[in-house]
């Protein structure tokens, strides 16, 4: 089963002179779990934002489920410093942008590596209202609650959903109130809540205790198969890393330097340099 | 910490509330038949504070003159109910409003057309009759019966201005400049031009936002555009600001306004200065000896009255029309023979007055008939007003 | 040759009003840049330096009352910050901006109380309220003295800011608020600095402005206020020259639309200028751009 | 501690609302008309609504927006002119230096809703380019927007239907509302109310709705609302546009409780006025909008008139005259700003469940020192 449901070709993206990342290319397939590693600022969260729509990027293509999400080339005062490579592939491609809305209901949902929940919100609300681009509503009927049925419905799945996750005892609380880990928990139950088929972590793990951790290893796989996902997720927890993914990929400075199976990655030399560095007479 | 100031905030509140209720409650209270009241509708701030007061003044100074009046054999004490309507239309219709709460029988006021078109609506509401003392704007008193005025109009005025600039300056170009949405200026200027043209002149007009205080476009205007007459009935607030601006432009034109620039706020502005202003007014100081001096005793005895009045004791015709305005309310309530408003209001079409300005009589649509005006020039030297021989237009 | 003639008058009036922009437009950026707030205040501010002239003048010498007028709207500027500002800087950034709405509103109701509502000749200053004739066109020579004395005042302004130390701190702050604070930079000193030369300027800027056009109102700041802040927003807040040019701009531009005959829209202009710029390049002329980092 | 069911709790403010209204017909009934109460009842009223609208935008949205005057001048304007009769139009007692464009009148139900749809209409073309625009930056544009409206309904080029910057008047104003299909004048405060209440009922319907929490969302952090599929500019050109449209509504009821109505008197202080009823009230606060406006109204208008009167003077001091008002009104605001910076209610709604659940609590600390005081014995 090896369909695949996201393609980076050659994204590259320039912010001023600084190509944070530089000629990505990488496919994830559907139902695996793929980990997307290497050192701080080696521009991972760049390539996410440039998936969800965030970013756009300077060159390359992004595609989800065949369907070009992303695709740009160099150009206006790009062409002349752009310090990218293959920098000419896209030339005759028209561009493809589109806001993060857009990308979200095509079915990518994500997470952020600094928990951003709507703070006001309890955590009902929190899921609820991630419901409503779904909804089959418009402002008139929705305001004047004559689509009733779909609030229920959507009330109903965010109950459900709560309960699976095991956050309804929460239910009415602020979310900025919960503990932290459980904020990261309650974050991926909000991106679930836009019934998504990818699924984008951004340091699941970041600020969890090794219980958490732990815990969080198997609440991925438990999610992935409930919801039928395919995750692709960023982490620097190497256990964690290496015990939940089906195949990572590592970059540095934006470059891809080695993809694999955990074992591959594990006893490959550049990643070992890339986050070790290389003494001088290497 | 917070709640004990919000707490203190709140006493503030209820202490003005109780203090408010005090004041009505004291108000309503001494509306027993001994007391008379009558409503001073005027501006005290805004672009017509100045005007505003000095009428006041003239009220208030009339008040002191007579302070009761006999209805039916029974003596009344006057009450005067002071309101400031700020000069803005937006404030008149509640500043109306409180004086109708008040319970007063007739209303005085007010200065400045604008305000009086707005507050006009909320009198006639209440059933109570308003006697404009210096509005000169048809639309006061059209399509409001309860507003009568002791005032000319300004298409009479405009035609008084005209043929004064046509015939006696005997220029050919006037620039008319007037304040964007101030019904008094707009008139004015509006039938200056009419007769200004039918006399075979040409004008120019222009207009000026509110809040405007840069004058040097306009007069600059004026210059390049060849007018030889500088025409602006505005406020005496941007008066100040022209009459500086044609100063240090050296420009040449005389100035030429209505009834708001008789005023000596314009008097100190001019001062001194190679200006040459012309006005037409109501009341020439000096017309009225015995007006004139007990007005000025009755100014210079009080600090407060004479920074009213722009700091001396000069006599503006606003202050006499406020005065006989005071003295035909009076002569109002006596032809009444109640201090019931409506019997005020139909009093008062048949009500006539001597005043220090002239006969004063309403016709059918509330206006005072009146044809004189009279036209003043400003003497830069001793910083007086010259009256030159009344014009009537019969 | 009579092109010149018939709009010299206005490009003269643009040009000392927009060195009177200026003056106060400076007040806005600076605070904005380091505060990021619209000190809608800064407009009443300079209201009161005439006032305060006005009174001042009234009963001691010129020479005297000048200075007097300085130093007290810096004081006033420096309280006002203090009183209003300062106990609210961990609120959200909107109690901040109403705190100065409302300041704004305090200060012209007091002068409403204090002048009872009528318009205060402002007084006439030796020589700059003396007339001049150039090329025809008869002026104050304030018109001329304007620009001149604003330039002056904005490369001392720019000196102290690159070269001396609190000016440094001052920059440092506008960039990072937080960091420097954590670098030991003492941020209410910097801040009340930043109001002190705002106040001052502003207060320069009435005695130049109020000299050209003579009579304070309790609302005669209002309306300059809010041209000097779209002045420097158009120039790209938080950066002095761009305030300046932007100052200078607009009040060119406001004179010539008075002189073509769009009185009307004299005001409006300002504004639909201030849109535009803000749609073309939404940082002013010359702001820099701020990313918010996902 | 007693719990408060559903129902029960819709059924009390139910009645509770239902109470307000039967007040102010009993006060309208009994109080003579003139009584400057109804004035601020009904200018209330009308801040109520505007603040409200100002707050979906403001409070709920989190756009800075400072255009609400303008719009309410639009609503004002087009009321105005569309229930002007024919025959005041033809004469010269208002259009008296242009021939009125507008040859036809309408009913004030009508109207009203125009004047909203006009707004709204204006809000949609100023919001697609504004609101693309940053804190601040949108505030201050709005506001250059108002100004410029402001502006064009002034330009003697549209004199035949503004009437140039002249004053509109002799439209259908308060004094004119007849009960539909009788001749019995409709109660002036009273249809204030009904109206600004069935708007401002509406509003939060809106707000408690799916979209009222998308706002929210928005509101609190606009890159995860965008990340969870809520369009950003859809969203925020709604508010706007729906805020603009309720704010055109009061601008109707303001020009018919004035009984005139000019453009002049719609400048930025007015939006100052709204914002500041909003922040009074509480940013995020239907309820504190609303009690807000109407404490703002009556100290403004009523009761703290008194200052400004010398005749209360004590002590011989003349601290009170014209302006004195102002100055202390002002410096309660600041107190109030400064101190109390969440405003009256601060994002909290006044509920009859707050209200209960309070009482509970009293009850229970009283039974709690009840005890305490038996053990003590």
């Amino acid at each position: 089963m090896n369909e695949s449901i996201l393609r980076l070709e050659d994204v590259t993206m320039q912010f001023g002179g600084v190509v944070a990342v530089n000629n990505l290319s990488l496919e994830v397939n559907k139902g695996e779990i793929v980990a997307l590693i290497g050192p701080n600022g080696a521009g991972k969260t760049t390539a996410f934002n440039c998936i969800t729509g965030v970013y756009k990027p300077t060159n390359g293509r992004v595609s989800f489920h065949d369907q070009v999400i992303a695709a740009n080339h160099p150009h206006g005062k790009m062409k002349k410093n752009y310090a990218g490579e293959n920098g000419d592939r896209y030339q005759s491609e028209k561009t493809v942008s589109h806001t993060p809305d857009v990308i979200t209901q095509l079915g990518i949902a994500r997470t952020f590596q600094n928990i951003r929940l709507w703070k006001s919100m309890t955590v009902f609300d929190n899921v609820l209202t991630a419901k409503h681009m779904r909804a089959k509503q418009n402002v008139f009927t929705a305001t004047f609650r004559l689509s009733a049925g779909e609030e229920k419905r959507m009330r109903q799945e965010t109950e459900a959903l709560l309960e699976e996750q095991d956050l309804l005892r929460y239910r009415d609380e602020l979310a900025t109130s919960l503990p932290y880990g459980t904020q990261r928990r309650l974050e991926i139950a909000r991106a679930l809540a836009t019934e998504p088929k990818l699924l984008l972590l951004d340091e699941p793990a970041a600020g969890m205790n090794p219980q958490e951790t732990l815990e969080l290893a198997a609440f991925i796989h438990d999610i992935k198969d409930k919801h039928g996902l395919t995750v692709f997720l960023i982490e620097h927890h190497m256990d964690l890393v290496m015990q939940i993914s089906d195949r990572i990929y590592v970059i540095d400075f934006g470059k891809l330097i080695c993809n694999g199976t955990p074992e591959v990655v594990q006893n490959d030399k550049r990643v070992i340099d890339a986050y070790l560095g290389v003494a001088e007479d290497a | 910490m917070k709640r004990t100031l919000a707490l203190i905030c709140v006493a503030c509140l209820a202490l003005a509330l109780l203090a408010g209720c005090g004041a009505n409650g004291s108000s309503s209270a001494s509306g027993s038949d001994k007391v008379v009241k009558i409503g001073v509708f005027e501006p005290a701030s805004g672009d017509n504070g100045a005007g505003g007061k000095q009428e006041t003044l003239g009220i208030q100074y009339a008040n002191s003159v007579s302070p009761t009046v006999d209805i039916n054999g029974t003596t009344y004490d006057v009450k005067l109910e002071t309101v400031d309507n700020e000069s803005s239309n937006d404030k008149a219709a509640t500043a109306a409003s409180t004086l109708v709460s008040a319970g007063v029988s007739a209303v005085l006021g007010s200065y400045g057309s604008s305000v009086s078109i707005a507050g006009g609506p909320t009198f006639e509401a209440a059933n109570i009759p308003v006697i404009g003392v210096t509005c000169t704007n048809p639309q006061v008193t059209q399509g409001n019966s309860y507003y009568y005025r002791i005032c000319f109009l300004d298409p009479f005025q405009g035609t008084v201005l005209a043929n004064y600039a046509y015939n006696t300056l005997g220029v050919k170009k006037a620039y008319c400049l007037s304040k964007l949405g101030d019904d008094y200026s707009n008139g004015l200027v509006n039938y200056f031009v009419d007769a200004f043209q039918k006399l075979g002149g040409q004008c120019v007009t222009d207009t000026f936002p509110d809040g405007n205080s840069d004058f040097t476009s306009y007069v600059a205007n004026a210059k390049s555009q060849g007018c030889d007459v500088f025409f602006s009935p505005v406020s005496t607030e941007a008066a100040q600001l022209i009459v500086d601006q044609v100063v240090a432009q050296g420009a040449k034109f005389p100035i030429l306004a209505g009834d708001t620039w008789d005023s000596n706020v314009i008097l100190q502005a001019a001062k001194g200065k190679d200006v040459n202003i012309s006005v037409t007014t109501f009341y020439p100081e000096g017309a009225n000896a015995e007006f004139d001096s007990g007005f000025k005793t009755w100014v210079n005895a009080d600090a407060t009255r004479l920074s009213s009045n722009g700091g001396d004791d000069t006599v503006s015709a606003t202050s006499a029309m406020g005065y006989d305005a005071y003295f035909t309310a009076l002569a109002a309530l006596k032809n009444a023979g109640s201090t019931d408003s409506a019997a005020v209001m139909a009093a008062l079409p048949n009500t006539t007055y001597d005043g220090v300005s002239g006969h004063i009589a309403f016709d059918e649509n509330g206006d005072a008939i009146r044809d004189t005006a009279y036209v003043k020039h400003a003497n830069t030297e001793t910083g007086a007003w010259e009256a030159l021989p009344s014009v009537t237009v019969g | 040759m009579s092109f010149l003639q018939t709009n010299l008058p206005y490009i003269l009036a643009g040009i000392s009003v927009g060195g009177q922009y200026a003056l106060i437009a400076i007040g806005y950026t600076m605070v904005y840049g380091i505060l990021r707030l619209i000190n809608f205040a800064h407009g009443d501010v300079f209201m009161w330096a005439g006032l305060m002239m006005v009174y001042f003048s009234a009963s001691m010498p010129l020479w005297l009352s000048i200075p007097m007028v300085l130093i007290v709207t810096v004081i006033l500027g420096f309280a006002i910050e203090r009183v209003a500002y300062k106990p609210l800087r961990s609120a959200p950034r909107m109690s901040i901006m109403i705190s100065a709405i409302g300041v704004s509103y305090l200060l012209q109701n007091c002068a409403l109380y204090f002048t009872g509502g009528l318009a205060k000749n402002y007084p006439t200053l030796p020589w700059i309220s003396d007339t001049v004739t150039i090329w025809g066109a008869t002026t104050k020579v304030v018109t001329l003295v304007t620009p001149v004395l604003t330039i002056l005042l904005v490369i001392v302004l720019v000196l102290l800011i690159k070269k001396t130390k609190i000016g440094m701190a001052m920059r440092a702050v506008s960039r990072d608020f937080e960091t420097s604070q954590l670098m030991g930079i003492k941020i209410n000193t910097v801040i009340s600095v930043t109001f002190v030369i705002g106040s001052l300027l502003a207060a320069v800027g009435s005695l130049l402005y109020f000299t050209n056009y003579a009579s304070v109102t309790p609302t005669s700041g209002s309306m300059p206020g809010l041209k000097c802040f779209v002045a420097a927003v158009f120039g790209g807040i938080g950066s002095i020259p761009g305030a300046v040019i932007g100052a200078f701009i607009i009040g060119i531009c406001e004179n010539i639309i008075k002189g073509l005959g769009w009185t009307t829209f004299s005001d409006a202009f300002t504004f639909a200028l201030l849109i535009v710029i803000l749609l073309v390049k939404p940082t002013g002329l010359f702001g820099e751009k701020v990313t918010d980092k996902v | 501690m007693k719990q408060l069911s559903k129902k029960k709790e819709t059924w009390l403010s139910v009645i509770g609302i239902a109470a307000v209204y039967i007040i102010v017909s009993v006060l309208e009934i009994f109080i003579p008309s003139t009584s400057i109460l109804f004035t601020v009842l009904k200018k209330g009223a009308i801040y109520a609504l505007v603040a409200v609208s100002m707050n979906l935008l403001n409070g709920f949205t989190g756009l800075f927006s400072l255009g609400q005057a303008g719009f309410m001048l639009i609503g004002a304007y087009t009321y105005a002119i569309f229930t002007m009769p024919v025959a005041i139009k033809l004469t010269d007692s208002v259009y008296k230096y242009y021939h009125c464009a507008i040859g036809f009148d309408m009913g004030f139900l009508p109207a009203i809703i125009l004047a909203g749809l006009a707004a709204a209409a204006f809000a949609t073309l100023i919001g697609i380019p504004v609101l693309r625009l940053k804190s601040d930056y949108l505030a201050i544009a709005t506001l250059g927007f108002a100004e410029i409206i402001r502006a064009v309904f002034q330009w003697d080029e549209l004199g035949p239907v503004t009437n140039g910057a002249n004053v509109m008047r002799e439209y259908l104003d308060l004094s004119h509302i007849k009960i539909p299909f009788t001749n019995i004048p409709f109660p002036p405060t009273l249809f204030v109310f009904l109206i600004a209440g069935i708007c401002i009922a509406i509003i939060v319907l809106l707000i408690n709705s799916s979209y009222g929490r998308a706002f929210k969302a928005i509101r609190d952090d606009e890159i995860a609302a965008e990340a969870m599929g809520i369009n950003l500019f859809k969203h925020k050109e709604l508010s706007f546009v729906i805020s603009s449209f309720f704010a055109g509504i009061s601008g109707a009821l303001l020009a018919m409780f004035q009984y005139t109505v000019q453009a002049a008197q719609f400048k930025t202080a007015m939006t100052y006025e709204i914002l500041l009823v909003v922040v009074i009230g509480g940013i995020g606060s239907v309820s504190g909008s609303c009690i807000a406006s109407f404490l703002y109204i009556a100290c403004s208008e009523w009761w703290l008139r008194f200052l400004d009167d010398s005749q209360y003077n004590v002590l011989g001091l003349d601290i009170l005259r014209s302006g004195f008002r102002k100055v202390v009104f002002s410096v309660i605001i600041m107190i109030i700003v400064l101190f109390c910076s969440k405003g009256i209610m601060g994002d909290k709604e006044l509920s009859v469940r707050r209200l209960w659940e309070k009482i509970q609590r009293k009850k229970a600390a009283k039974k709690q020192t009840v005890k305490e005081g038996a053990e003590n014995e």
